[in-house]
């Protein structure tokens, strides 16, 4: 249809055949331009798991050793998680000390891994990351998550903080491990917004006129009513109907000054197109460093939402002891410290404070004393049944 | 005549088989359109009617539950914006497709496939980066308000990232070569002395353009409108892009339906209802411009 | 040549093809003998086309039986027949070089590439291809592309070659041309030709033999010279180009002469020999060709069977003869004369004139029910 | 005379803007790729870097070589599907012709986001098709081989096919003739039709969105969670690329098409 007008005669297709080809090699040429970045670990067995040891400084422990040689064996890493989330590195140290080769596919909100979930139940993907606890309540639900051997996680028993481990949801997080924590915020612009309201959520919930079409809040429905809810005082997974129905007035007052929704609204923020943002604190931390003028509220007095970012094995994981290495490494101190600082949220291990950068212990002591406590959770309440019809009907009401 | 019966038997079944020479021609799609197309389909229409279990769960009983709910004010409401985007947008493309298209058969020559070319290479263009550039100029801080601003045109930067209008940008901006390509096929097939009549007959050429080359290119127009109108009715990343995921068309409530909730009945109810829709424009359109536009459509 | 076989290089028995439930060609029988050109001459529509196709094979028969040098060759798939088609379009591969396209029937009989090549020479030299071997047929005139189409078929020494209305596309002269051509051709290769064609000017000069065909079925066969001095009925002299045709019934039989009645009344008188079915078919009228149609001024004594009084309504110049239409007086008939130009005889008369019309009875051909 | 001088200066005018408007934010695009600002929204001197990211970037590279397998497979088996089709139904009257004909349509019509859930649904809840490569082919060939068979069926009221006829009449068997005359003779049209395919399959979005699975990431994918993430100038790059690849692939057939003629 298109091409009708520029392949007339036979002499021009054989070209543009001639030139696809060249395009094609062009493109096929540039991996091929890139070093090779996959290595071969060591060959023996047994030495493996020594030299695997040996390599580890203190206070990083291995895996058991039945553990890691299955891993040796697995040689793959199924992984599924937000995109250019996490800092490379992470991935790359891990393929070269464990060598295994990951394979990471990205999921673009938590509601997409559940409903993978829901189509596919024998998901075969190794590892879950970066999904709250109301994904993760969500999933179980399923009955398509494997147990996770904490025995193979002796990283985890000695840093993890206990009050990780001891959620209603998952007692003994014996199917989902955290990897870190935050809480959510709002961001906004020193250029445009002076409000003597400021820290408090009323300056995104009930703005000043002058910041019609100025605000964006995160594009997902729990996150975004659950702000909403710890501003009128409730519980973030209420499902009462009437304390829904004030956040639905609420937000349909908003609704006017909501310029997009929109979950992580980097560019938005930064370029000042966007002078109040609902979005996490650590976030905010990422976006203060890149300009100054965005600055984060840690809402109060009212109190926020614990995020959570989870990992999970599912049943259909075709390399569950790599999954553990994993698990494992990742809560070595210095790792999870990396970790933590790349991205902007909190570690849940004391032990790997000391290793996080200057400022960023400093912008989590900003953070009263008690605060993330007194975050609420968005529990079971809310995702099921009357808390999630009730969310549903308002998120279209507001989206339509 | 004096042949036995058997060899009658044996003359039918080879008959039969060379009259079924079209088979291995035919065939592979039959069984392709069968298997990926009619199957998932049906699969769609019979979950759009099956129940909802409290975590999410299909439920194996009967319910028109789904369909009632479309008709929810909300619903009915991103239903009627999506019909007036898309009948927009097919307006808006027309109106500056067809001069385009116009111009281009006008200049002739080299330049004709040379200005062709540039209204298709931009389709080339990763759809999704296309969206993503021209969310980069209309920002508040992008290069067109900023233009306007250092003109002294406007004060203030305008808004029009995030909002309807946008949408609609963004629609044109996506379909309108699928209106210029059509338009440009059968403005090309007209006799050029055509054109030019319509020019120098001097005393009231726009008439002659309304009752001779208007009515000439009508194929071309139809077959634009079904090209740019059957996907705007089922655009959802220009409304997720450019509309700040506020102002929802049809295709986004399947999105959403299908993959954010996970709530299969309800998407496929949605789906079985779009999909009607779209299926009765083209038969009804088939039926105004007869097959000719079908054909054109190739 | 050397073929001693008395069969027909080509027959048609009792030949039926039907074309869902209309009957294209309808009970045809015919003998094409070897090393002649025999073509099939009849308007479009009249089933010559299918004929040539069922030979080929390209078109399986319903009744009847096809012989190639006496063997059936009824379910024998066109890429076994030894026979070979030149299309009205043509059909040159576009894909391949003009080499390509000669050597293209020589590869499918697996002759080996030594050979193909010697034979590619002699075709191209025949033809008259020189230098033309490695272009592609686009790049090629039309009368080129003719004699590529030619040199395909002929390089595989066919029993017989198939033309189906191979001039068709030409202009005027370059077709003149090319039959001029494709006769040499025949006469140097001598294989049969069974060529289809509507126009009867290239029939009557390319043709041993012509077989008029109308409406599926054969109308007369005969030498050209036959066909277009004697056509058989009113369909066939129409076809020839007889513009002058009398529909009319015999009146008198006796002697050796056959005055026959036109419907107006004009008697006009015929040469009892020509009545060559004696009497089986009834008589119903007279043509006559316009060239051997003469006239003189009014009162000159013409001594000649068939003369009538009348008046020139027109003459039309048509270069090498002028075209002159003369109305009857007594009946109203218009008679068309061909006057050559050679004598100044278009000075000599003018529209309008009083001129007797004459000719020699034995111009006059009977034509049959 | 009026108005033709009016429309004679209006269209040019009105062109040019059209122009501008499809290609500005495509110029304004590979402009920013070179762009030293890190979320390459604004020009901060030129740099290399972003392009030296994405030559060693493992996700790009994968998606890349994903996005180029599935295009390719695709291409190949949507023509041959179609290119059969389409002779098929050239050529051939069978009962249901009409119907087919039809149906063939459907797979274009029909939008993409159903396409692409009614195909996700299939896979996962009634046939087992493994979300990955065969699914995302799957989805892809059911929506262009109907296009491939739309395109080489224009084609073939244009071509000659006594030819077939000439090949049978010179002694080619039926394989022999489709394979020396009749897929020659077709061959633009397939090209056509690959031409318009490749490019479409490895832009879909939506279609893939719905039906990939485990490392099946492919460009638009990619770029898709990238943009959801906020901006990178990774994005001005890869559209970069993605709009100078045809530019070059045309401009290097136009050059060739020269030197051939000269």
């Amino acid at each position: 249809m298109k091409m009708k007008n520029f392949l007339k005669g036979k002499r021009e297709v054989y070209s543009f055949m001639a030139g696809a080809l060249v395009v094609l090699l062009l493109l096929a040429g540039l991996p091929a331009c890139a070093p090779a970045a996959e290595e071969e670990g060591p060959a023996a067995g047994e030495t493996a798991y020594d030299k695997y040891v040996a390599s580890l400084s203190e206070g990083e422990y291995p895996v058991p050793c039945e553990c890691f040689e299955q891993a040796q064996e697995e040689g793959e890493l199924n992984i599924y998680d937000w995109a250019e989330w996490w800092p490379e590195e992470i991935y790359t140290d891990f393929e070269e000390e464990f060598g295994v080769k990951i394979v990471r596919d990205n999921f673009a909100s938590e509601p997409e891994v559940v409903a993978k979930f829901k189509l596919n139940p024998e998901m075969p993907y190794d590892m879950i990351t970066g999904v709250a606890i109301r994904s993760v309540i969500q999933i179980m639900q399923l009955d398509v998550l494997q147990e996770i051997n904490h025995d193979w996680l002796p990283n985890v028993s000695a840093y993890i903080g206990k009050e990780f481990t001891e959620f209603e949801y998952d007692p003994g997080a014996k199917y989902s491990v955290f990897s870190d924590y935050g809480t959510d915020s709002y961001w906004y612009n020193t250029e445009y917004v002076d409000d003597a309201r400021i820290p408090s959520w009323a300056v995104l919930f009930e703005p000043d006129e002058k910041y019609k079409g100025k605000i964006t809040l995160v594009d997902d429905m729990f996150k975004s009513l659950a702000g909403a809810l710890a501003y009128l005082g409730y519980p973030v997974d209420s499902d009462d109907e009437a304390q829904l129905a004030e956040v639905r007035d609420l937000m349909m007052n908003l609704k006017p000054y909501v310029m997009a929704f929109d979950s992580y609204p980097k560019r938005l923020a930064l370029e000042g197109e966007a002078w109040i943002s609902q979005g996490t604190y650590g976030d905010g931390f990422i976006l203060n460093k890149e300009s100054g003028g965005v600055v984060t509220a840690q809402p109060t007095p009212e109190g926020s939402r614990l995020l959570s970012d989870l990992l999970l094995i599912p049943k259909g994981a075709p390399h569950p002891a790599v999954a553990h290495c994993w698990i494992n490494y990742l809560y070595r101190p210095r790792t999870t410290a990396f970790l933590c600082g790349s991205i902007g949220v909190q570690p849940c291990s004391q032990a790997s404070l000391e290793f996080l950068p200057e400022d960023m212990r400093e912008w989590w002591a900003r953070v009263p004393e008690g605060y993330v406590a007194s975050c609420g959770v968005i529990g079971e309440r809310a995702v099921t049944g009357k808390g999630l019809e009730l969310r549903t009907a308002i998120w279209e009401e507001l989206k339509s | 005549m004096s042949s036995s019966k058997s060899v009658g038997l044996r003359e039918k079944a080879a008959k039969f088989l060379s009259d079924q020479v079209y088979l291995p021609y035919v065939g592979p799609i039959s069984i392709w359109i069968l298997l990926f197309v009619f199957a998932p389909l049906g699969v769609v229409l019979y979950f759009s009617f099956l129940r909802v279990g409290p975590f999410g769960q299909i439920l194996n009983s009967f319910t028109l539950e789904h369909y009632r709910l479309m008709l929810k004010p909300t619903y009915i409401q991103v239903f009627m914006r999506t019909f007036v985007f898309s009948f927009g947008t097919n307006i808006i493309c027309l109106l500056i497709g067809y001069p385009l298209a116009y111009f281009i058969v006008r200049c002739g020559g080299k330049w004709k496939t040379f200005l062709m070319f540039l209204v298709i290479v931009p389709s080339w263009t990763c759809y999704l980066i296309r969206l993503y550039a021209l969310k980069t100029l209309t920002g508040n801080g992008g290069l067109i308000n900023e233009a306007l601003l250092n003109l002294g045109l406007i004060s203030s930067p305008l808004n029009i990232l995030y909002t309807p209008f946008a949408v609609v940008l963004g629609l044109v901006f996506g379909f309108l070569p699928f209106m210029v390509l059509p338009i440009y096929a059968s403005l090309e097939g007209l006799d050029p002395s055509l054109l030019e009549a319509s020019e120098d007959l001097g005393a009231t050429p726009l008439k002659r353009f309304f009752t001779v080359t208007l009515p000439l290119t009508k194929g071309g127009i139809l077959a634009g409108t079904i090209l740019v109108f059957i996907p705007s009715l089922g655009e959802w990343l220009v409304p997720m892009l450019l509309g700040g995921a506020k102002v929802m068309m049809a295709g986004n409530l399947i999105e959403e339906q299908y993959i954010k909730l996970g709530n299969i009945p309800a998407g496929s109810s949605i789906a079985v209802v779009l999909t009607t829709i779209v299926v009765l424009i083209i038969y009804l359109s088939v039926k105004m411009g007869g097959e000719e536009v079908l054909e054109r459509m190739m | 040549m050397t073929n001693k076989n008395s069969a027909p290089c080509v027959e048609l028995r009792g030949v039926v093809k039907k074309f869902s439930g209309l009957v294209a060609v309808d009970h045809v029988d015919l003998k094409v003998e070897q090393g002649k050109v025999f073509s099939l001459l009849g308007p479009s529509g009249c089933g010559k086309t299918t004929t040539l196709r069922l030979v080929a094979g390209l078109e399986m028969l319903d009744e009847g039986d096809i012989l190639i040098d006496g063997e059936v060759i009824n379910d024998v798939p066109a890429y076994n027949r030894d026979c070979s088609t030149v299309f009205q379009t043509l059909a040159l591969f576009p894909h391949m070089t003009v080499e390509g396209n000669i050597a293209y029937g020589l590869e499918r009989r697996k002759v080996d590439k030594a050979e193909i090549k010697v034979r590619i020479g002699e075709m191209v030299e025949l033809m008259g291809l020189g230098g033309m071997e490695k272009r592609h047929p686009a790049q090629l005139s039309g009368g080129q592309r003719q004699r590529v189409a030619l040199a395909r078929s002929l390089v595989l020494r066919p029993k017989i070659l198939l033309l189906d209305e191979p001039l068709a596309s030409l202009d005027r002269k370059l077709r003149k041309e090319m039959q001029v051509e494709l006769k040499r051709i025949q006469r140097e290769v001598g294989i049969t030709f069974l060529y289809v064609t509507h126009d009867q000017k290239v029939a009557l000069s390319i043709s041993d033999i012509i077989a008029v065909m109308a409406n599926g079925k054969l109308e007369q066969i005969g030498s050209a010279r036959d066909i277009y001095e004697t056509p058989k009925t009113k369909l066939i002299a129409d076809f020839m180009g007889a513009s002058n045709i009398f529909p009319g019934k015999a009146r008198d039989k006796a002697g050796k002469n056959v005055e026959i009645e036109t419907e107006s009344g004009l008697k006009i008188i015929a040469l009892k020999g020509k009545d060559k079915d004696g009497n089986s078919k009834e008589i119903t009228g007279v043509s006559v060709h316009p060239e051997l149609i003469g006239i003189s001024h009014k009162g000159t004594d013409v001594k000649v069977g068939n003369k009538f009084e009348g008046k020139i309504v027109e003459m039309i110049y048509q270069g090498d003869f002028i075209e002159t239409k003369v109305v009857i007086g007594r009946t109203g008939e218009q008679i068309t004369a061909n006057l050559g130009s050679e004598f100044g005889q278009e000075t000599q008369f003018s529209p309008g004139e009083e001129v007797v019309v004459y000719w020699n009875p034995a111009s006059s051909n009977i034509l049959l029910g | 005379m009026e108005t033709k001088n009016i429309t004679s200066k209006i269209l040019p005018v009105s062109a040019i803007l059209v122009y501008l408007f499809l290609w500005l934010p495509t110029i304004v695009l590979v402009v920013l790729s070179f762009s030293n600002n890190k979320f390459g929204i604004k020009w901060e001197g030129f740099t290399l870097r972003w392009y030296a990211d994405i030559i060693n970037n493992v996700g790009i590279r994968n998606a890349l070589k994903m996005s180029l397998t599935v295009a390719l497979v695709t291409v190949v088996l949507s023509t041959i599907i179609g290119t059969l089709t389409a002779y098929g139904l050239y050529k051939y009257k069978f009962h249901g012709k009409k119907f087919l004909r039809t149906s063939i349509l459907l797979p274009i019509t029909v939008p993409y986001v159903v396409t692409g859930g009614a195909l996700l649904v299939f896979f996962t809840r009634v046939v087992n098709i493994p979300l990955g490569y065969p699914s995302i082919i799957i989805a892809h060939v059911t929506f262009s081989a109907p296009l491939a068979t739309f395109v080489v069926l224009g084609r073939m009221g244009r071509i000659d096919w006594t030819l077939e006829e000439a090949s049978a009449d010179l002694g080619a068997n039926v394989l022999t003739t489709w394979r020396k005359v009749t897929l020659p003779v077709l061959l633009p049209a397939i090209i056509a039709s690959a031409a318009l395919i490749f490019p479409w399959s490895f832009d879909d979005f939506t279609i893939t969105y719905f039906v990939c699975g485990i490392g099946t990431t492919t460009l638009p994918i990619y770029v898709f969670s990238q943009l959801r993430y906020g901006a990178t100038s990774v994005i001005n790059t890869i559209g970069t690329i993605f709009v100078v690849l045809p530019v070059i692939g045309l401009l290097l057939m136009n050059l060739l098409q020269k030197k051939k003629v000269s």
